[in-house]
């Protein structure tokens, strides 16, 4: 299973970023910075989880970041000026996110348009659409007013592991965000999903090869549409979560976050030729990039040298990808004279 | 009603941080700093051990940040146990707080900050707070108290400019607003600023257009060339920031109508003082942002010292820069040395 | 009489201009096991894909098992008990063999979760009914094509089907395999599957089929009990009387075996590791060298280590006595090769282009003058190579993708003719090609040869290569068996060394 | 009937988008008599110049099935990297000569990795876009260079030749240069060849990897004289410029003139279309003084519409 094996060398390859970043880096090793590691990066890993499905299709999805805007505004909107409350609030949050995701499959399924352009053009209506029903520009007293829900604001709480177990005295434990317990749920649900049920080898089957999944009676139409709109779930939780950690919403909030999304699928090893990738991969991917991010801060690199790297690394990983591709065809040759 | 209220608190605020803000400067120019610096009053231990370690997350790489890095570095250079370095927001929310945790974690004895939103960024500096850390904000203020707020403010900044722009229109006419997508408080501050401002001096203006330039010098150009199409008689131009203001000095140039059109910029780089003794841009607000960065670097040495916790701030003392309109008038009065 | 289990009523379909398939009849009743025969472009595949739902046909209706049915839905098909293995892979290559059978309905238990240990079982028990042995969690993708091919199978079979389609389904299989295969589809049969078996095999229709269907130029031509009929006759059918008086006539046409006696091309044990084995042959000048054998017999991979698309690991090639090895096509053709490949829509056309731009394509620099492009002179060429080979309809500037099959045939070989070959190769000339087409192909190919040029035709289609060649060689697993002088064998015997028996 | 309905569609199809632009001009001449002065025809198309250049050298990598996400930090590096050698007092052609240079060079770099290396695209030059803008942010810092006192270099984004703007100019000069690389080149029909079947072109004889090298240093070059044109239109050189969405831009103008994204054909000429088209779009709603929020959804659903529109007829 060379998926799995692609999976394994990616975690080791973190372990190690951490390591070298353990020793190499001051105050790396502390409880504090691994708190802020997940608390800083659960969201782009769930982001990576939605990215994964559009791109598991041989798609991509550009319209995450204005989608988490869109959530954001909402979430904003419905508790600030309309003050439902936020057990009502997050759900409709995600349901919009779920919504304008599912619009982006129709397009595509519908309208035959390459998912490329087609959420092209949704990332622009949908900031468009932040803009104009954003609370901020409608009441502008709303622009300095927190979010004070409890329902919202206790999605960025922490778990205190140490103190909870009693050993606070004897070990300095992180405490635990919230969102990364959200995360991991998130990505128990959707590996299950992917794993372990009919649609998730559906979603593999159309990814990895469209005609035998359409002559297998596959809807193909269909998968395509909820693979897009659980990216747009993704980027609601996500949302949700940014919201909690801002107390607000912004109305450029997520700008440039498909890119990280992306970036952090690839690493994580879903191919965009399309069918091959678990979740854990973007994850990982996702986690990465932030160990790297802070441990390179940390070493007071300056952010313009952590650009280049960033860009290295996602080079570094398409490059192992193509490795693992040729490794494995070389197998394929070598297989065929077994038989021969 | 809450604008008249803020406004009272403005002015309490107002003489709180001119205690603060002289105490600082007399301190730096008597070079009292070293001695009190290093002390260890009140210094968490771990920050007595190296140097003192402090550093700027600026919005994004900016002419206005960047002057102000440079204010904050002319009088941290003179301390030989202060670490500084500038931090990139690149224009996102949730990187500010992302590196908002990593110098929490890392122990810095003061964060400069320019938030991009005032409430989005309050959790973490409350977080700060609670480490110890004293926050100073740089021209956008956060709903949370912090130790200092050294300001050019928007709001009122951008109704003067209002006013002086009415001035030189006699009161009537049509002006155009070069604006910048929303998501960033201080583009809000000033359009609202502009808009009040011209209600309350010149109620006989007209703001016949209002459009997106981004920011952009070159996409100021392409908007103002549209809108004198489509206006012949506008009479002016508000650009929310210099570079916008530019462009339609630009277009001006080109069309003959340099010293008809009038056209007001805000920040006050030295290219816009440049342009306005040329006699092309007719005014920006400017202030001396070196001197902002200044004192923003002497009241954090005062902070440093730990001779005032940062968690006794129930609200932060604010330091109001003076700003002056600056047109052909007055620019000469400002020193070369000032320009950045 | 019973009612079939499944039925076509005057079905038909067109692409374009082209007919594919047209007014056909065709039933099979329970337990019976239905040869479907027929040349290249015939209209079976066509008719296949209507009957699983891939392709919605023009005209006609299906009905399974009496009851008509929603038409171009595959699902429809499926759930009705239609299932059929394609001559093309249709597996999803990053899943494992497990997934990959029960495609699209694997048994789930509680929220929807996958019943693995099930999915295992009914698959065990799927292999051994069959006879089939498989790394049930290898990704299919890392298997040797013929592992491929059972898996097919078993995701056929997997379906419990009550009609199996079959094309070409021991295409790459070993005769011990297609034994196996053979002794499945009798158990099928004795359940009451219905079973459609096409393939190009006359031996394999005669063994294991009890009637046939032979069509010709998209329609039935004859249905009959495998017992009633003879080989000559079914031969006969096949390509028609017209064509076969023709290719009497083309029997007639003196053979030219050894050409001028010039050695064009010389390949002396010629080996790819693991793919062809000490391959060696002389082409010369004049004469038309066909080389034949079983879909998988590595014929396409030789001609692409001839045209420099791969490498072989040892022994060597020589043009006009020069010893060369070629790094890439572009090597190749400055020595003097020329490649019409087999799949034209993938390999060979830019369907989107121009007749005349697809004319001057593999020959650009020949029509550059100061590095611009000589349009006056490719519209020239163009113009001569449309009036040459006859091209239909002669508008240099009409897109290929608007032209039929056997045009767009003609422009592929026009496009190497430009460039004068020492040798020219042709993979599969007149696959999906009408009969007019192929005749002229042919002419076109005959001509060249007695021009001088050295032809060197990969070809499956027996009868083609009876009429064409001058001398006929058979590839068996990688291995060059015999070269034989065209006159000088008969059919029967080149059929016996093509399946490995002799 | 319905035949011959599809049929008129047909014929129609290849003409939608000119059709597209004269109705909107229309309407938006209708609704704002203004919009139709030659001032703002002329200003029109002095705004869609530096994308248009962009989306004209990009044509050729988008019909091979590549992208260039890299463009828009190009147009930034080329920018200040002209502006560094002239305040070094290199003369200016020289100074040209180095940006472009640097343009074609980066373009180079993202072609060998796609060509040779075979790594996606869309990848290869998302990287590159990170690259290369922390390169330009290290050489050039965050801050606004000014271009004083050099007539000449102002002159290429400022001047204007009988009243028409030289980027003008410079836009229609690379319109027709690549038109013409199009049409009367070999490399116009290779790059056809490699975006209608790259394996039958390999096996034509082309060099089909050394073809889409050069493409990609096409797109460079091209990403390099826009970042001179803007930084002599602002007179002003930063390595933030060309910010996030630039490269966006460019792909949605190429993709409207109905270049797939999947490669294939494609034409120079039809991509000057989508750009216009995107100008007119901007330039109306500018003019009509819409806000935002409506420009932005507007935007969206007439991209998807006219896609939409051009796969309804095949």
């Amino acid at each position: 299973m060379t998926a799995r094996s692609a999976t394994l060398a990616l975690l080791a390859f973190f372990v190690a970023t951490l390591a070298f970043f353990w020793f190499a880096a001051p105050r790396f090793a502390t409880a504090g910075n691994i708190e802020n590691l997940m608390s800083g990066f659960s969201f782009v890993a769930i982001l990576a989880i939605g990215q994964a499905f559009p791109i598991l299709l041989r798609g991509i999805d550009l319209s995450i970041g204005a989608i988490v805007a869109l959530a954001g505004m909402v979430a904003f909107d419905l508790v600030l000026i309309l003050h439902w409350p936020g057990w009502l609030v997050i759900p409709a949050a995600i349901l919009a996110a779920t919504l304008a995701g599912a619009l982006n499959g129709v397009l595509i399924v519908r309208l035959r348009l390459q998912p490329f352009i087609a959420t092209l053009a949704t990332l622009a209506a949908y900031r468009g659409l932040v803009y104009s029903i954003s609370g901020r520009q409608l009441v502008p007293g709303l622009s300095t007013t927190p979010i004070r829900d409890p329902w919202i604001t206790g999605l960025e709480s922490y778990l205190d592991i140490a103190g909870t177990l009693g050993l606070s005295d004897l070990i300095t434990l992180p405490w635990v965000p919230l969102s990364f317990f959200v995360m991991l749920a998130v990505l128990a649900g959707f590996q299950f999903m992917l794993g372990s049920t009919r649609f998730g080898r559906d979603l593999y089957t159309v990814g990895g090869n469209v005609e035998a999944a359409r002559l297998a009676g596959i809807a193909v139409g269909r998968v395509t549409i909820v693979a897009y709109a659980l990216s747009g779930f993704c980027a609601g939780v996500a949302a949700l979560l940014l919201v909690a950690r801002l107390t607000t919403a912004t109305e450029a909030l997520g700008t440039g976050m498909e890119m990280s999304a992306i970036a952090a699928a690839v690493i994580g090893g879903v191919s965009l030729s399309g069918g091959i990738g678990s979740l854990y991969g973007p994850v990982i991917g996702a986690f990465l990039l932030g160990t790297i991010l802070i441990g390179l801060t940390l070493l007071g690199i300056s952010q313009f040298v952590q650009q280049i790297l960033t860009g290295g690394i996602l080079l570094a990983a398409v490059a192992y990808d193509r490795v693992l591709f040729l490794r494995r065809q070389r197998r394929l040759t070598a297989n065929l004279g077994e038989e021969a | 009603m809450s604008e008249i209220e803020s406004v009272g608190a403005h002015r309490r605020n107002f003489l709180k941080s001119l205690a603060l803000g002289s105490a600082a400067v007399g301190a730096a120019s008597a070079g009292l700093f070293t001695d009190v610096a290093t002390g260890t009053i009140g210094v968490p231990a771990a920050r007595a051990a190296g140097n003192i370690k402090m550093a700027f997350i600026q919005w994004q790489p900016h002419t206005v940040s960047s002057a102000w890095s440079k204010g904050i570095e002319e009088v941290l250079k003179t301390q030989q146990t202060v670490d500084y370095r500038l931090l990139d927001g690149q224009n996102k929310v949730e990187v500010q707080v992302s590196l908002m945790d990593t110098l929490i974690n890392e122990g810095a004895a003061v964060i400069f900050l320019q938030p991009i939103d005032s409430v989005a960024l309050a959790p973490s500096i409350a977080k700060a707070k609670r480490a110890g850390i004293a926050v100073l904000t740089l021209n956008i203020d956060a709903t949370e108290p912090h130790a200092a707020h050294v300001e050019m403010n928007h709001y009122f900044g951008a109704m003067d400019i209002a006013k002086a722009l009415g001035d030189k229109l006699g009161g009537k006419g049509e002006v155009a607003i070069l604006n910048a997508p929303p998501g960033i408080i201080i583009r809000d501050q000033r359009t609202n600023g502009f808009v009040d401002g011209l209600k309350k001096h010149h109620p006989g203006i007209k703001i016949v257009a209002d459009q997106s330039a981004d920011w952009s010098r070159k996409k100021a150009q392409d908007v103002a060339t549209t809108l004198l199409a489509a206006n012949p008689n506008l009479g002016g131009f508000y650009g929310v920031n210099d570079s916008m203001a530019l462009g339609a000095v630009d277009v001006a140039k080109t069309k003959g109508l340099i010293g008809k059109l009038v056209i007001f910029g805000n920040d006050g780089e030295k290219d816009a003082l440049e342009s306005i003794e040329k006699g092309e841009l007719t005014g920006t607000q400017y202030t001396d942002v070196y001197q902002q960065g200044r004192f923003a670097a002497a009241a954090a040495t005062v902070l440093a010292s730990g001779l005032v916790p940062a968690t006794a701030f129930k609200q932060q003392g604010k330091l109001l820069m003076p700003y002056t309109i600056a047109t052909k008038e007055t620019v000469a009065s400002i020193q070369p040395a000032q320009r950045w | 009489m019973d009612t079939p289990l499944i039925r076509g009523i005057g079905l038909g379909r067109t692409y374009g201009a082209l007919t594919a398939l047209a007014d056909a009849d065709f039933a099979v009743m329970p337990g019976e096991v239905r040869g479907l025969i027929g040349s290249n472009g015939a209209g079976k595949s066509t008719l296949i894909k209507i009957l699983t739902g891939a392709v919605a046909p023009t005209s006609g209706s299906v009905e399974v098992k009496g009851e008509t049915v929603r038409l171009g839905d595959p699902s429809e098909m499926i759930r009705r008990g239609v299932a059929c293995i394609y001559q093309h892979s249709n597996l999803a290559p990053a899943m494992s063999v497990m997934d990959n059978i029960f495609l699209g309905r694997q048994p789930t238990g509680r929220f929807g979760r996958i019943d693995r240990r099930r999915q295992r079982a009914d698959a065990q028990a799927l292999m051994a009914r069959h006879g089939i042995t498989l790394d049930l969690d290898a990704a299919v993708g890392t298997l040797p094509t013929v592992k491929q091919k059972e898996v097919e199978i078993l995701k056929a079979l997997a379906l419990d089907a009550r009609v199996l389609l079959m094309d070409e389904p021991t295409g790459w299989l070993s005769a011990a395999d297609v034994v196996r295969l053979h002794t499945t589809i009798r158990g099928l049969k004795a359940d009451g599957v219905a079973i459609v078996y096409i393939s190009h095999m006359l031996d394999e229709i005669f063994t294991v089929c009890d009637t046939m269907t032979i069509m010709r130029d998209g329609r039935v031509i004859a249905e009959a009990k495998v017992a009633e009929m003879t080989r000559p006759r079914v031969i006969e059918l096949m390509v028609g009387e017209k064509l076969a008086r023709d290719s009497a006539a083309a029997a007639r046409v003196p053979r030219r075996p050894g050409g001028t006696g010039e050695v064009r091309l010389q390949v002396r044990d010629l080996t790819r590791t693991n793919v062809f084995r000490d391959v060696s042959f002389d082409l010369h000048a004049g004469e038309i060298l066909c080389i034949t054998g079983l879909i998988g017999s590595k014929r396409t991979e030789l001609m692409h280590v001839l045209f420099g698309a791969d490498r072989a690991d040892s022994g060597t090639i020589e043009v006009d006595g020069r010893p060369v090895a070629f790094g890439s096509p572009r090597e190749a053709m400055a020595g003097g090769i020329g490649f019409v490949p087999e799949d034209r829509h993938r390999d060979g056309l830019m369907l989107g282009l121009s007749m005349t731009e697809n004319l001057v394509m593999a020959t650009l620099s020949r029509f550059c003058r100061a590095l611009l492009l000589d349009h006056r002179a490719i519209a020239a060429r163009s113009t001569r190579s449309i009036a040459e080979l006859a091209i239909q309809p002669p508008d240099g500037t009409k897109a290929v993708r608007l032209l039929s099959g056997g045009n767009q045939q003609k422009v592929l070989v026009g496009k190497w003719l430009n460039l004068g070959p020492r040798v020219l190769i042709l993979d599969e000339p007149t696959v999906g090609v009408d009969v007019g087409a192929k005749a002229e192909i042919y002419a076109i190919l005959r001509a060249e040869r007695d021009k001088g040029a050295a032809i060197l035709v990969v070809s499956s289609d027996l009868e083609e290569v009876m009429t064409l060649a001058d001398r006929i060689a058979v590839m068996v697993a990688g291995r060059l068996v015999a070269i034989h002088d065209a006159e000088a064998v008969t059919m029967a015997r080149v059929v016996d060394e093509i399946g490995g028996a002799a | 009937m319905n035949a011959s309905i599809q049929a008129f569609g047909r014929r129609l199809a290849p003409q939608a988008l000119p059709l597209a632009i004269l109705v909107i001009v229309a309407a938006f001449a209708l609704s704002e008599p203004a919009f139709l002065t030659p001032g703002n025809l002329v200003g029109i198309v002095r705004q869609v110049a530096i994308t248009g250049i962009m989306a004209i050298a990009m044509t050729f990598v988008i019909m091979t099935g590549g992208i260039d996400l890299s463009v828009g930090p190009v147009l930034a590096l080329s920018g200040v990297v002209t502006w560094f050698s002239l305040d070094a007092g290199v003369p200016l052609p020289l100074a040209l000569g180095v940006g472009l240079a640097l343009g074609i060079a980066i373009g180079m770099v993202n072609g060998v990795i796609v060509a040779f290396a075979g790594l996606p695209p869309i990848i290869v030059t998302l990287a590159m876009l990170s690259v290369v803008r922390g390169s330009a942010l290290i050489l050039g810092g965050p801050d606004l260079h000014s271009i004083r006192g050099q007539e000449a270099y102002s002159f290429i984004g400022s001047g204007s030749v009988f009243g028409i703007p030289v980027s003008v100019l410079i836009f229609a000069a690379v319109a027709i240069a690549m038109v013409f690389v199009q049409r009367a080149t070999p490399l116009g029909l290779r790059v056809a060849a490699i975006g209608e079947n790259e394996r039958a072109a390999t096996l034509s004889g082309h060099r089909t990897r050394l073809t889409k090298l050069s493409l990609y240093a096409i797109s460079g070059l091209g990403a390099a004289i826009a970042g001179i044109v803007q930084s002599s239109q602002v007179h002003t050189a930063s390595a933030t410029y060309g910010e996030f969405g630039t490269e966006l831009d460019v792909i949605a103008a190429v993709v409207l003139g109905g270049t797939s994204l999947m490669g294939g054909n494609g034409s120079i000429a039809r991509t000057v279309m989508g750009v216009m088209f995107l100008g007119v779009m901007n330039n109306g709603m500018n003019i009509l003084n819409v806000p935002l929020d409506i420009q932005l959804i507007a935007k969206g659903a007439i991209i998807v519409l006219s896609l939409a529109l051009g796969e309804l007829k095949s």
